[in-house]
């Protein structure tokens, strides 16, 4: 298995979660270093969103989670927002009935008024076409346009570790290439980035690592510059390994 | 006669559109409905004739002691019969765990202060009867506290961050929560100024309504019904509402009398909203399976 | 009970008090010592317990000072005292328990009229003597309730008086009759109109009032507006006596208020706005607890003396009230001491009672008449001359 | 398929008619204790007693609306006062001539149920709690009107209470009376609540969705039950106005209402006996507990808190001894596909379900947009696409719950009306659901039994009163049940209740559920979701098999392989559109679905 040569952000090992009685995930296991991209591949209902609740606390589970050296496993999410590690979570759930700029705002929601007021217009400025409609009610937007608010609000914070849960779906592939453009960004800065992503091509184009999620296990790791990925990739998603042919 | 019908119409307009946004406060923060609106009504009128009238604290020392005993109603609201319900499966248990409490709280109240209506003491030392019968404060008070309340609530949804807070829990609490929003606290928070504004409806009401444990079952109805008309969480809606039920029932009890009132507004309230049971200005909602 | 009682042998008797284990046990014969068993219903707590409250510092007092003085032949009264709660079903349950478990000699109450009216029929089939204060003249009736017997005046009584002390001493001719919507509210008001009319009143206006109704300003308008020159409260509420009084006053409307005894309770006074809001009301009250010249008849004015040596509070209670609940038990120990507690003896007894000199009333019964109160005392008095929980006799009369 | 005739083990039959009502010990003591309390000799007993039978008659009925039917009726005791007032004016002839006291109880009876059902209209469309403040409201209306109309009710005053003549005559005769009525309510509810009208009541409490799919027309049904809680409230009414002897407005209290409510929940929500209990010991207790007599609607109050925070279940949880016994850890589901032919109707005609040019937003999303789909007898059609690309609606749209904006659904070319999710089941069109709807307190059988709903015969008064073809009915479709349920191999957790199952049962126990329909046409929901690999593969053997008996079968799945491995066609969604349909090897080499559907 590749091991990330960076210093480890997020370790993840053993984790399990579900909704009630349904357990979707099976002790999973995850790293994501300082400053890499990790994508999160996987099939529908493989479980990639539950998962990034699970690291956020949004979800309850068993499991241990460490996140910048600290022991996160029975955290809420606030707790990890303020120790660094933003979610955005999938479906752009922005709050429509606020202006843009409330929306950026409530991001950094008790930290210092000065602090905040630079940190919004940092924020805004990755999209000057959300920044431009800042007094407009979020209703008002456009789904991508609510998308690139929702990673804005992600960044108030200045995360180690920014989760971003299928921020292309319902873009236009130009709007795409923003969004991710972001990401990427963002690694230069120093983030980290840990990606569920639909779209595998320009997932593996962006990350530096990859794991992939089927029925509620990791059934690949990589790093993207490994060969043949996609083919290894739809092995695992149709993976013969789970379920035998009907005789 | 007209002069009575208005002023004593929208005072006690005012008290129900207050409860109304008890109501309203506590269901935006919680989608919860809770039976301790009408409870903390009663404990206004109650508390504050306890306090002036009978233990002869200063007015102003005991409004504040009454609005604080307010939010600790909220916060033990939430604590006891909100927040345990919540997680559950079942959706309308908080309907009983709150009741349960109201009922609970009256009956002491019944024993403890009497089943009798007591006197609340006048809070402007000033003469009955040396200003004009419109600007009684018995009436303009409710109507004050309804204004005081507006704009107070105003201020804080549109002009703090805090109160974007609660409008952002309101409409997605879930993902208010993954934003790193103190959803439970700022939940409390509600509910404690829920408590606040309820108490308030009940204080500055109860020279009209007198200190009487059985202000809580007129309260809880009559506040509710702005709400069911009005849409649920409009605040608008339960001012208009609670102004124009004020309005109807005491022009109703001067024209044909107090029963007929009492059955009108149920008929309305029932055909209403078996008409649009989302309320008059409610907007309809998908439904999704 | 019924027949099929009585058919029950003894030994299934015993065989279903076995399968009752705290079920009750016959009582053994009587013991001569044993303490005499009276049934008490007063309404100690819920919306219309001031009077009860009041009347059972009496009762309680009478019973203790009887008990102190050695009782009735050496037997103790026991007060079996049920709070009827103000509720009709809680004044049920507790007849049967009263009649049939505890073997009561006599009843005592209830307090409360719509009590009672449940109460009464259930006392009778049991055959259990029944002494009562309540005013609806429905609860006496000498053929159905053989057995039940009234210390108080009837509501036709109490209302005569105040309809005599309206237009024939105060000589007014328009009056606005109100009532809250409880039993005794509605009785009166359905009772004194027709009253009224054949007294040559006109009733200008009359209806009742749910009591919780906090504004009461469209009802005296509405008697404005008929010219009513007095307005004719039934009610034992005293929020809503107040009110009555209060829209009076801020209406600046100077009519004299005519009507029942609550008007005159220090509750109603706690809620006035002002005191003068207590002028020119005139209450229900009784001769002998009247001041007339400043003072009490001598036998109220002796009790008053008693009382104030037991440190019975007056604040919040009337005199009559006190003074029905000591006559109440005292006329219950005075029959027994005469009669001994069988029901037959205690009914034969009281059916011969002739002016009975109580604190409160004179009592005079007979077999036919068991309504035992004289019309002349009922009278009306000032309610702002409150004093010791009594009251000046009105203007107007001759003493 | 050797073994069709295989015995299916049955779970002990519950015998004579106690057996319906659970713990029939504790009700032979009841009914016992009833009989022979007059020899007591304590009228004071016999008035307790007699008020608890009266309050039990109302609340055996609310039970029905408040345990069952999960409606929070919280002021019931306004059917009290009708039938009270009804009861007593009419006997008294305050309208009209006199009545026979019998004639004007079952006037009372009447009032009831037509009061039962304009109270109850508003349930039909309303949340809880606008429901709850509802019969609030009313139960303080019909105090005020007995207040004002004084000619029939005697306003405040009141009214004398109906005498009922020998040997029904007021103390034991009356008291026999009373008992009578308790027992023939609690005999009638128990029907009812062990019938297909009373599961289908418990699972509009805890499984509209599933109820409504199983043919359950909530309106009507909920109409019936609010008109028998309704007329047996007015039966109690009759009979507390003559044990009161004497009735003003005062007597009816808020109080009652809220010990009739309380006592329901403090018993158990869906049981008989636990309320019945607990109604007993509410009547009785402030009696002998006299001190606490003005607190007691304060430790109703806080009963209730308690039992909502910490014993949802009430008294009958605490009595339910069976349902404490451990199961056994390691169950397997040995799916018995084989027994089918007894459980489906062979289909040999063929028949299709079709969905044309469905267009569906919500708000500005649009979740479908321009669909055709259609469903053949005997296949197994897949439906793949990502999440969100509109594939639960697309069945949503079908079973009737959602109202497209355009395009029509049809079923032999016949079109399917929209938004009439229970006339679905009439058609023969079974579904089961993404997050398993069941109902959690009911045995594993109930929760399938609910699935044949549709074939029962009885009308709701045959029901009533057990008459033969009710109990034809029950036993036709518990046979059915336990072989379906055999069928997906669960017929030895037939009495557990369901919420003790694991998922991948209760996945099955839906499955078993809709086949109780006989149905013609089976949407599974991704019934594969949180299956282990062999689950998935038996699960799969049973889908084939159900469709080789005739039934078309419409499969919402992720498990891709499953998919391509059990489906005659597949078709694939994307963002609400149809993206490729054919055969599973044709969409596994197709270009686009590859990139869409793996983002390639």
């Amino acid at each position: 298995m590749p091991i990330s040569g960076r210093e480890p952000l997020l370790q993840v090992s053993g984790l399990s979660a579900g909704y009630g009685k349904i357990g979707v995930l099976n002790g999973i296991d995850l790293t994501v270093g300082k400053g890499e991209i990790v994508a999160l591949l996987g099939p529908n209902g493989a479980g990639k969103s539950t998962l990034l609740k699970a690291v956020s606390g949004l979800l309850p589970r068993t499991g241990k989670v460490t996140f910048a050296g600290r022991d996160m496993s029975t955290t809420s999410p606030r707790d990890a927002v303020n120790a660094g590690l933003v979610h955005v979570v999938e479906g752009h759930r922005v709050f429509t009935q606020l202006t843009v700029h409330e929306n950026v705002m409530l991001a950094g929601y008790g930290m210092a008024r000065r602090e905040l007021a630079g940190r919004v217009e940092e924020a805004l400025a990755f999209f000057p076409e959300i920044a431009e409609k800042r007094n407009d009610r979020a209703v008002t937007l456009s789904g991508g346009q609510q998308q690139m608010l929702a990673v804005t609000q992600g960044l108030v914070r200045h995360p180690k570790l920014l989760m971003l849960d299928e921020p292309s779906a319902g873009l236009s592939p130009v709007l795409v290439d923003r969004v991710l453009a972001a990401a990427a960004r963002l690694r230069d800065a120093g983030t980290a980035v840990l990606l569920v992503e639909q779209l595998i091509e320009k997932a593996l184009n962006l990350a530096d690592r990859v794991y992939a999620l089927a029925r509620g296990t990791i059934v690949l790791e990589a790093t993207t510059d490994e060969p043949d990925l996609p083919n290894r990739l739809e092995h695992a998603y149709f993976g013969q390994d789970v379920s035998a042919p009907l005789a | 006669m007209f002069q009575s019908i208005v002023s004593y119409g929208l005072a006690v307009g005012a008290v129900y559109a207050l409860i109304g946004i008890t109501y309203n406060v506590m269901y935006s923060a919680s989608r919860v409905f809770s039976f301790t609106a009408g409870m903390l009504g009663m404990l206004g009128g109650v508390l504050g004739a306890l306090f002036i009238h009978k233990w002869g604290m200063n007015a102003v020392l005991g409004f504040v002691l009454v609005l604080g005993c307010g939010a600790l109603m909220g916060l033990v609201t939430e604590i006891l019969t909100v927040r345990p319900v919540l997680k559950s499966i079942e959706q309308h248990l908080y309907v009983l765990s709150t009741l349960a409490f109201a009922l609970m709280i009256q009956q002491v109240t019944a024993i403890e202060w009497g089943t009798e209506a007591q006197p609340f003491p006048v809070l402007i030392p000033i003469e009955t009867g040396t200003v004009s019968a419109w600007l009684d404060q018995k009436f303009l008070l409710p109507l004050l506290a309804c204004a005081v309340t507006i704009a107070g609530l105003e201020y804080l949804y549109r002009r703090t961050l805090i109160g974007r807070a609660f409008l952002a829990i309101a409409e997605d609490s879930y993902a208010a929560r993954a934003l790193g929003l103190p959803e439970t606290r700022l939940r409390l928070a509600s509910y404690a100024i829920a408590g606040i504004i309820g108490t308030l409806a009940g204080f500055t009401g109860a020279q009209m309504l007198l200190a009487y444990f059985g202000n809580q079952a007129i309260l809880s109805f009559y506040g509710f019904v702005p709400v069911a008309l009005g849409g649920m969480g409009s605040n608008r809606g339960a001012v208009i509402g609670g102004l124009a039920l004020g309005l109807f029932q005491q022009a109703a009890n001067f024209l044909v009398g107090g029963i007929f009132a009492a059955v009108a507004v149920f008929a309305v309230f029932i055909v209403v909203l078996l008409i649009r049971p989302e309320g008059l200005a409610g907007a309809a909602t998908a439904r999704r399976v | 009970m019924s027949l099929r009682r009585r058919q029950v042998l003894a030994g299934s008797a015993a065989t279903a008090t076995a399968l009752a284990a705290a079920g009750s046990f016959p009582a053994p014969a009587i013991a001569q010592s044993d303490p005499i068993k009276i049934g008490y219903l007063p309404a100690l707590t819920g919306p219309s317990s001031s009077t009860g409250v009041g009347i059972n510092r009496g009762t309680q007092l009478a019973v203790e000072e009887i008990n102190k003085a050695g009782g009735i032949k050496g037997r103790k009264l026991e007060l079996i005292s049920r709070d009827t709660q103000s509720d009709p079903t809680k004044a049920v349950n507790a007849v049967a328990e009263l009649t049939q478990r505890a073997k009561a000699s006599i009843i005592w109450g209830p307090l409360n009229s719509g009590e009672a009216l449940a109460a009464t029929p259930l006392i009778a089939r049991d055959k259990v003597p029944m002494l009562h204060p309540c005013w609806v003249d429905e609860l006496i009736d000498v053929k159905k309730y053989p057995m039940a017997f009234r210390m108080a005046p009837t509501n036709t009584q109490v209302g005569k008086g105040a309809n005599h002390y309206v237009v024939n001493v105060l000589k007014l001719k328009k009056v606005a009759v109100i009532s809250d919507t409880t039993g005794y509210g509605t009785a009166s008001v359905n009772t004194y109109v027709p009253m009224l009319k054949a007294m040559g009143a006109e009733v200008v206006y009359s209806n009742h009032v749910d009591a919780a109704n906090p504004d009461l300003k469209p009802e005296l308008l509405r008697m404005q507006n008929a010219g009513a020159q007095t307005i004719m409260p039934w009610s034992v509420n005293a929020g809503f006596l107040s009110r009555i009084l209060n829209t009076r006053g801020a209406m600046n409307w100077d009519v004299p208020v005519v009507g029942q005894t609550t008007l005159g309770s220090g509750q109603t006074k706690a809620l006035l706005d002002k005191p003068e809001n207590w002028n020119k009301v005139y209450s229900n009250n009784f001769r002998n607890c009247c001041y007339v010249g400043g003072k009490l008849p001598e036998r109220a004015a002796a009790f008053v003396e008693r009382l104030k040596k037991e440190k019975i509070e007056f604040s919040d209670t009337l005199l009559w009230w006190v003074a029905l609940g000591w006559d109440g038990a005292q006329m219950i120990a005075d029959t027994f001491k005469a009669a001994g507690t069988k029901a037959e003896d205690v009914v034969a007894h009281m059916n011969k009672v002739k002016s009975w000199p109580g604190i409160y009333g004179t009592v005079t019964w007979t077999p036919q008449e068991h309504n035992g109160f004289p019309d002349q005392e009922v009278v009306m008095c000032e309610v702002n001359s409150l004093r010791d929980g009594a009251f000046n006799l009105a203007p107007g009369y001759s003493s | 398929m050797t073994d069709t005739a295989a015995p299916i083990s049955q779970p002990k039959a519950p015998a004579g008619w106690l057996g319906r009502l659970e713990g029939s010990a504790w009700w032979i003591v009841l009914g016992l204790a009833g009989l022979l309390l007059p020899l007591l000799e304590d009228s004071y007993i016999g008035v307790i007693a007699q008020r608890a039978y009266i309050y039990w008659v109302l609340s055996a009925g609310l039970n029905l609306v408040v345990g069952y039917a999960g409606q929070i009726a919280i002021g019931w005791v306004s059917m009290l006062t009708l039938g009270a007032y009804t009861t007593a004016a009419l006997a008294a002839g305050r309208v009209g001539p006199e009545w026979h006291p019998f004639l004007a109880l079952a006037a009372g009876g009447v009032m009831g149920a037509v009061a039962g059902v304009v109270v109850g209209l508003p349930a039909l469309r309303l949340r809880t709690f606008y429901f709850a403040m509802t019969t609030l409201g009313f139960s303080t209306i019909v105090t005020q009107v007995a207040l004002a109309w004084k000619d029939v009710t005697g306003g405040g005053v009141g009214t004398p209470g109906p005498v009922f003549p020998w040997p029904f005559d007021p103390g034991w005769g009356f008291y026999y009376f009373c008992f009578f009525l308790a027992a023939l309510a609690t005999w009638m509810t128990a029907n009812i609540g062990a019938s297909r009208y009373g599961r289908a009541l418990v699972a509009i409490r805890d499984a509209e969705v599933a109820a409504e799919a199983s043919g359950v027309s909530k309106a009507r049904l909920l109409i019936l039950v609010f008109m028998l809680a309704g007329a047996l409230g007015g039966v109690a009414g009759g009979l507390f106005a003559s044990l009161q002897s004497y009735i003003t407005p005062d007597a009816f209290t808020f109080e009652m209402s809220v010990l009739f409510f309380i006592a329901i929940l403090i018993g158990g929500r869906g049981s008989i006996l636990g309320p019945a209990l607990a109604t007993i010991i509410l009547t009785a207790l402030p009696e002998f507990a006299a001190p606490l007599v003005q607190w007691s609607t304060f430790l109703y109050a806080t009963l209730l808190l308690v039992i909502v925070l910490v014993i949802p279940g009430g008294i009958a949880d605490l009595l339910d001894f069976r349902n404490r016994r451990p199961l056994e850890k390691h169950r397997e589901i040995v799916t018995r596909p084989e027994l089918l032919a007894r459980v489906l109707d062979r289909h040999s005609e063929k028949n299709t379900l079709s969905m044309t040019g469905i267009e569906l937003h919500f708000g500005g999303v649009r979740a479908i947009d321009g669909l055709d789909l259609e469903v053949r007898s005997g296949e197994v059609h897949g439906l793949i696409g990502p999440n969100g690309s509109g594939k639960t609606t697309a069945l949503n749209v079908l079973s009737g719950y959602y109202k497209p904006h355009a395009g029509e659904a049809r079923l032999n070319g016949a079109v399917l009306p929209f938004l009439e999710a229970h006339t679905r089941a009439d058609r023969r069109i079974a579904r089961t659901f993404q997050t398993p709807r069941i109902v959690g307190g009911a045995s594993v059988l109930d929760n399938v039994m609910i699935g044949g709903t549709i074939f029962g015969q009885a009308t709701f008064s045959e029901t009533l009163l057990s008459l033969p073809r009710h109990r034809r009915d029950e036993a036709h479709l518990r046979e059915a049940a336990l072989l379906a349920l055999a069928t997906v191999g669960l017929e030895q957790l037939a009495a557990v209740r369901a919420d003790r199952l694991q998922h991948s049962e209760l996945r099955f126990m839906e499955i078993a559920r809709a086949l109780m329909l006989r149905p013609a046409f089976l949407m599974l929901d991704e019934p594969a979701a949180g299956l282990s690999a062999e689950e998935i593969r038996r699960l799969g053997a049973l889908i084939v098999a159900i469709s080789r008996s005739g039934t078309g079968v419409l499969l919402i799945e992720h498990h891709a392989d499953l998919i391509f491995d059990i489906c005659d066609r597949v078709t694939v969604l994307n963002l609400g559109k149809k993206l490729a349909a054919g055969t599973p090897a044709e969409i596994r080499s197709h270009r686009e679905v590859v990139s869409a559907y793996l983002g390639a």
